[in-house]
């Protein structure tokens, strides 16, 4: 739980009972130029770079755990490639936040 | 001021004794005297105390670190005592038992002849200091190694001068020989037990010690025209840069043989108090300080000047005679160095 | 021209006479010319003796006094008062302490103390020689008072003040006023609920004209003195107008970033938009930047999109408010002993065991008819954790967690019968009006009081029950038995806003950390800085009724104080004497009230010099003590005056 | 390029450029064993800038009553005595240049004289780390290492701990051993044992004051010893007037002074002085772990309050 300083250490009774957004992340691999931005700007330090190459020889993102994705679209917003954006899954899983 | 007394040819016999006796001739002074002479105060300081046996005394020495005048005119002197808050119970003066000073250089023997002059003068009269001085019988003992400050020679006095003194002593390197030179000092010296004749050479050898050490004198300043120099540049930009560095301590003045500045403060507890001498120093700044707080020697440079002046010049005026007489503790004691003889010369060298 | 002193020793009708021989004391003294006359009296403090010093002023042109009797913190006072009758200063009194210094002690030595005695006035006579006729210093004061914290002692303290008709300030951290006590279920020992009785004094808040209530506010500075003070505050960004916020719930539901709710202690979520409570004062939404996806660069604005009022900006930012008042109020109160730091009771390691406040938390749920988990049948108490622990070098007593672990132990044993509740105590403490009357009821509904220490406890990793081992020292037996939930009582201890209010003013603390009082008893809510009161736990622990009467004591403190239209302040300072003073600084960094400066006095020169600002200094004398040269020295008690009196020994 | 000649171009440029009005150095005169102190204003002078192990002064002593801007060669302790003063408002840090030099030490030139019995230096001539000292009498080869001043033997800050230009490379710190074992000596020995060893340096005290006109932290401009209303301490060579002299001096240097050893060197009558102020500057790193003239804005350990404060004697 982010900024969960130290004095509070319990998971909330209500935790299961709290929905938040899912996320799911869209990467077009060929599109991206590797310029970090997205990776940089997730509030929710959701990706990191991959290890692969694409054609244009970058490191495209990944995603590092999707269920961090709280569905805010910054990476879109921040994108110059058009080559990343989320989709919030509507199967209203719950999960811990 | 003292005149010496003359004292007889007959009388100037020249006395000599085995160095390993010279204990039995202090252990003999010291039954009739309060005897002061050279004492290892530590590894490197040798100083003026009172002698209780033979023992004690420090002969083989290059000079005392502290100047002889503290015997006559002490650091801190009780000058009286009071009680009562109506009027000072002053206590009579009385000479104590009879002193001789045992060891002296020719140096500090002539501070004493300078120091004569401000507390036996004509218009003064210092009690304090008089009735110690008639007290005191001096021995001085030749300086065979003058040390790489000493400049006695160019004061007039050098390592063997017989001025000012009761009896002069040398080391002969195996045999002391005393000269008396006052008939006080010859008094003493032909009761003193075990002295034999001087030899008829010994006075030759005297001589031939003189010159050797003499030569040894290494440095030297002219002090010729020295007080009319000072006269002309009591304004002269030089001060501005000699006292730089000079930290305004009293080292050079405490050490002085010569120095006889003095503050009086009274110490007071109830009713009960007393009004002390003690050293002053014209090298501090409290020294001229006023109760306005106005300072007429507001720096050092002020200070250094007043310094110089009063030893090369106010003191000829006065007196005569140049304050000071060579025997380089200034120079070896000044914390940052300073050289009363560079200073000297570089006033010779201004224009 | 020498002073002309009277010399007064007092029988004390036999409190002092009866050790000391008064004839001797008296007779030591005479002798010196200033010494007017030596006097006796059996009671000098009486009306008689007075008149007989007023008399003796007028007659003798007496122009100092001496009086060899009490304490000065007794009767000093009076004295001084017989002083400005007659027209002098009374600064130019002397006191001689023969009593409590003297003859109390020394009883059985008379001789000695005759002695003591002797030297005692000798001494205050030889600093009454050199006593200058201070006058005392006048300072305007106004009717403004700044108030540092919103909970329920800075509430009262508003509210009583605000009625007065003086202008206040109420600063608060938080974004509500409310604090500890908005967070409680009950309260001992009449089970009111804390929010019914609270939540009306914190409407009143807003609704006073004069109070100016600013919330997720700090203080940043002050500066000044009494009648003077110059408060910097920052103002947090709340991002929502509450002018214009409906408090429609539709941002929260939109937000979705969850984080522990600091209102439930960390029980329950909260989201990054929220209302800080149900009874939240000011009433209104505010977004928590901290846990905001992001403002720079905006990550999200899914709140805004939804917010139809459109009262969200996030153009927003801190501001700075500088204000002037004349005395200020102290309540930033407490926190709670981090239990966690006593590892044998497992809190922050087993999820059934929590510390009381979050029994407060769960309670309140569950009089809701939520209750957040199942507490289960069986439940210890475990007193004093964090308190009376030398452990943990809090060796004071919390003074509420006796009575707080019987009212949650009721509350409990209410909910759901059958229950079974232990509380493992060390000391009972049941002082208060009602408390003792509440613990029996308590004992007679079926808690178990067990007096012993719990030595630790153990989960269960798979059914998570506790068990728990202890000591019964009352009947020797070892207790090891299992529980579902363990409440941890836990202590009371200053917390961070005071550390920071404390430095500000530069207020002196006491060895529990808790801001110091002036004086225990007769000054309970004053400090050694004029101006500047304290009120509620911020002074130590307590409880509700108490803080709420140190509320209205410090209001009452600093209206009987501004009232008077002017401050008469104490002229004996420090002062620096300017010739000597070489700037070094060491007084001004030891000074404890903050009242000297380093300043060039001479341009031309360059010379500094400290400088001591007369109405924040107190003349404690530790600049005096500090000064390597000399330079700073207490007017009225000076090193002059001090080395005569030691001379005179 | 040696130091003394990377000194002297540092000053000639500090002079040139106008940068500084005056360098303060260290020059020799011909004394042997010592340099003295010097005030060089013109650029044609810089040549008389030494550095050897014989430049003994802590030149931060002239700095507090200079108005103009000067730059002065310090060796470590010394630029330590300079973060006192600047802490102290005494220095304005852009008001002095320092020319920080590491240092392997300073000669004691007492311990010469000691070692050679007292005998009367009349030359000296220093080559690499060896002096050659003559005399009427004699001539012997001397080790640098083997004179150097005490402090300088428990010297921890060796390099410049702040400056505006080293000359040098930094040292490697030196390896201390039994800083302090002339103190707890005297630590382990009887209050009489001790009040003997007082008394006995102490009455060498002639109160001339070098040690204090010599010490970089004794700035005050009215000493307390020559105060008079009220008199703090009796003006005479009384044991106890001298004792409460240097003990008030010491006390006055409590977490202010950073060992230089001036005070020492300059007694003319071998008074352990630094026997005091180096026992209190046990005490306030054992008590306080502060050590003096580290960092500019640290304020003196006994000046402020911190929680963890040792507190047992308020208790």
């Amino acid at each position: 739980m982010k900024n969960a300083a130290s004095k509070y250490w319990r998971i909330p009774l209500d935790a299961d009972r709290v929905k938040t957004p899912k996320g799911k992340i869209h990467i077009l691999k060929e599109r991206c130029k590797g310029c970090g931005f997205c990776i940089e700007y997730c509030p929710r330090d959701v990706l990191e770079f991959s290890d692969e190459f694409n054609e244009k020889a970058y490191h495209p993102p990944r995603v590092k755990d999707e269920k961090l994705c709280l569905c805010c679209h910054l990476c879109e917003l921040v994108c110059p490639e058009y080559a990343i954006w989320s989709t919030e899954e509507k199967d209203e899983e719950l999960h811990h936040p | 001021m003292r005149t010496t007394p003359r004292i007889l040819s007959s009388e100037k016999i020249m006395k000599t004794i085995k160095k390993d006796k010279i204990n039995t001739v202090l252990d003999f002074l010291i039954k009739k005297y309060q005897v002061f002479g050279p004492v290892q105060k530590d590894d490197l300081v040798v100083d003026f105390g009172r002698i209780q046996n033979g023992a004690q005394a420090c002969l083989e020495f290059s000079n005392t670190n502290e100047p002889a005048k503290k015997l006559f005119f002490p650091q801190a002197e009780t000058l009286f005592s009071y009680t009562g808050s109506d009027a000072a119970q002053v206590s009579e003066l009385k000479p104590e038992k009879p002193r001789i000073i045992f060891g002296m250089r020719p140096c500090d023997a002539k501070s004493l002849s300078l120091l004569d002059a401000v507390f036996d003068g004509p218009d003064y009269k210092d009690p304090y200091y008089i009735v110690k001085r008639k007290n005191t019988t001096i021995f001085t003992l030749a300086c065979r190694r003058p040390r790489s400050n000493c400049f006695c020679d160019s004061l007039g006095i050098g390592p063997f001068s017989k001025k000012d003194t009761d009896v002069f002593m040398a080391d002969l390197g195996d045999r002391y020989v005393f000269e008396p030179i006052t008939p006080g000092g010859a008094d003493i010296l032909n009761k003193i037990p075990g002295l034999e004749n001087a030899r008829p050479t010994d006075a030759e050898r005297l001589k031939n010690l003189r010159s050797e050490a003499e030569s040894k004198v290494a440095r030297k300043v002219d002090l010729d025209n020295l007080p009319e120099k000072l006269a002309r540049i009591f304004d002269h930009p030089f001060w501005d840069g000699i006292h730089q560095k000079c930290l305004g301590c009293g080292i050079c003045t405490y050490l002085c043989p010569t120095c006889h500045c003095f503050d009086i403060v009274d110490e007071q507890k109830d009713d009960k108090g007393r009004r002390i001498r003690i050293w002053d120093s014209c090298s501090y700044p409290t020294f001229t300080l006023e109760a306005s707080g106005h300072n007429p020697r507001a720096t050092g440079k002020e200070r250094m000047r007043q310094r110089l002046m009063h030893k090369f010049r106010y003191f000829v005026e006065n007196y005569g005679e140049i304050a000071c007489v060579g025997c380089g503790r200034c120079i070896n004691h000044c914390p940052v160095g300073s050289d009363l003889i560079r200073e000297i010369e570089n006033i010779n060298n201004l224009k | 021209m020498a002073p002309r002193i009277g010399v007064y020793v007092c029988h004390c009708g036999g409190n002092i006479s009866e050790v000391v021989d008064i004839q001797k004391v008296m007779e030591s003294l005479e002798g010196p010319v200033d010494v007017v006359q030596i006097k006796d009296h059996e009671h000098i403090c009486s009306e008689v003796g007075q008149k007989l010093i007023l008399n003796d002023i007028k007659e003798n042109k007496l122009d100092r006094v001496v009086i060899a009797a009490c304490s000065p913190q007794f009767q000093g006072i009076t004295f001084m008062k017989t002083m400005e009758h007659a027209g002098l200063s009374p600064y130019v009194l002397e006191m001689a302490n023969i009593r409590e210094q003297c003859s109390w002690p020394h009883y059985d030595y008379p001789q000695e103390a005759t002695k003591k005695a002797i030297d005692l006035t000798k001494m205050s006579l030889a600093k009454a020689r050199l006593d200058i006729p201070l006058e005392k210093k006048v300072i305007p004061i106004g009717k403004r008072v700044l108030i540092i914290g919103g909970g329920i002692a800075g509430i009262q303290a508003a509210l009583d003040l605000g009625d007065a008709g003086f202008q206040v300030y109420l600063v608060e951290k938080d974004p509500s006023i409310g604090g500890k006590m908005a967070q409680l279920s009950k309260t001992f020992p009449t089970e009111d609920c804390a929010a019914c009785i609270l939540s009306p004094k914190m409407a009143d808040v807003p609704n006073n004209p004069n109070i100016k209530l600013m919330t997720s506010t700090e203080v940043k500075d002050i500066s000044g003195y009494i009648g003077n003070y110059q408060v910097t505050v920052t103002r947090k960004a709340l991002y929502v107008d509450p002018d214009k916020c409906t408090c429609c719930d539709k941002c929260v539901e939109a937000c979705p970033v969850t984080v522990p709710n600091e209102y439930d202690e960390g029980l329950t979520t909260r989201k990054a938009i929220y209302l800080p409570s149900p009874i939240a004062v000011p009433h209104s939404y505010i977004l928590d930047d901290k846990t905001c996806l992001g403002l720079f660069p905006l990550a999200c604005s899914k709140c805004k999109e939804v917010c139809e009022p459109n009262a969200i900006d996030y153009d927003v930012y801190p501001t700075e408010e500088k204000f002037t008042v004349d005395t200020i109020i102290v309540a930033t109160g407490f926190d709670i002993y981090d239990a966690r730091q006593k590892r044998v009771y497992g809190l922050g390691k087993y999820e059934n065991v929590f510390n009381a406040l979050e029994m407060e938390r769960m309670l309140a749920y569950a009089g809701e008819g939520k209750p957040l988990k199942d507490i289960g049948n069986r439940i210890a108490f475990i007193q004093c954790v964090g308190s009376r622990d030398e452990q943990v070098e809090h060796e004071y007593c919390s003074r509420v967690c006796c009575m707080y672990a019987t009212k949650l132990a009721c509350l409990l044993n209410r909910e759901r019968p059958g229950k079974e509740i232990y509380i493992f105590y060390t000391d009972l403490r049941a002082y208060g009006k009602g408390f003792e009357e509440y613990y029996k009821r308590a004992q007679s509904e079926g808690i178990k009081y067990i007096r012993g220490r719990v030595a630790e406890i153990l989960e269960d990793p798979k059914t998570k029950k506790l068990t728990l081992r202890a000591e019964d020292t009352l009947s020797r037996k070892i207790i090891e038995s299992e529980f579902n939930t363990v409440v941890l009582s836990v202590g009371l201890i200053p917390n961070e806003g005071t550390r920071h209010v404390a430095g500000l003013l530069g207020l002196s603390r006491s060895q529990d950390g808790f801001l110091k009082e002036a004086h225990l008893k007769f000054r309970p809510v004053d400090t050694l800085i004029e101006g500047v009161f304290l009120a509620g736990t911020v002074q130590g622990p307590k409880d509700i009724p108490d803080s709420v009467a140190q509320a209205g004591a410090a209001s009452s403190r600093a209206i009987s104080l501004m009232n008077k239209g002017v401050y008469e302040a104490e002229p004996i300072t420090a002062q620096i004497d300017e010739s000597i003073c070489i700037g070094c600084g060491m007084c001004a960094d030891v000074c404890a009230y903050k009242a000297i400066e380093i300043t060039v006095v001479d341009a031309h020169t360059g010379k500094k010099t400290a400088v001591v600002n007369e109405f924040l200094c107190k003349g404690c004398g530790t600049c005096a003590a500090t000064c390597r040269s000399g330079a700073a020295d207490v007017i009225g008690v000076s090193d002059h005056q001090i080395s005569k009196m030691i001379e005179v020994m | 390029m040696d130091l003394q000649t990377k000194l002297r171009q540092e000053a000639r440029k500090l002079l040139e450029e106008k940068l500084v009005d005056v360098v303060i150095g260290y020059e020799d005169e011909g004394a042997p064993l010592r340099t003295t102190p010097c005030f060089i204003t013109d650029p044609q002078d810089v040549d008389r800038l030494v550095w050897n192990p014989f430049c003994d002064h802590n030149l931060a002593r002239y700095l507090t009553a200079r108005k103009d801007k000067a730059a002065v060669v310090a060796k470590g302790c010394d630029t330590r005595a300079i973060v006192v003063l600047i802490n102290e408002n005494q220095i304005e840090r852009k008001n002095v240049n320092i020319l920080g030099m590491p240092c392997g030490g300073i000669v004691d030139r007492k311990k010469i004289y000691n070692h050679l019995k007292n005998g009367d230096v009349r030359e000296a001539v220093l080559k690499d780390k060896v002096i050659t000292v003559k005399g009427l009498e004699f001539t012997a080869d001397l080790m640098v290492d083997d004179f150097l001043a005490d402090c300088c033997l428990s010297c921890r800050h060796r390099n410049p701990v702040l400056c505006d230009v080293q000359i040098g490379e930094n040292l490697p710190p030196l390896d201390v051993k039994d800083e302090y074992k002339k103190i707890k000596q005297l630590e382990e020995s009887t209050s009489e044992e001790r009040w003997e060893y007082f008394r006995k340096t102490l009455s060498k005290c002639i109160r001339c004051y070098a040690c204090r006109e010599a010490c970089p932290l004794c700035y005050c401009q009215q000493c307390f010893t020559d105060q008079n209303f009220p008199a703090w301490v009796g003006k005479t060579t009384d044991i106890s007037d001298t004792i409460v002299f240097h003990i008030m001096r010491a006390f006055h240097t409590t977490g202010r002074c950073v060992d230089c050893g001036a005070c020492e060197r300059s007694c003319p009558n071998n008074v352990d002085i630094r026997m005091l102020t180096k026992k209190i500057a046990k005490d306030v790193k054992e008590l306080f772990g502060d050590e003096a003239g580290l960092q500019l804005e640290e304020k003196a350990p006994l000046s402020f309050y911190n929680e963890d404060d040792p507190q047992d004697f308020i208790k």
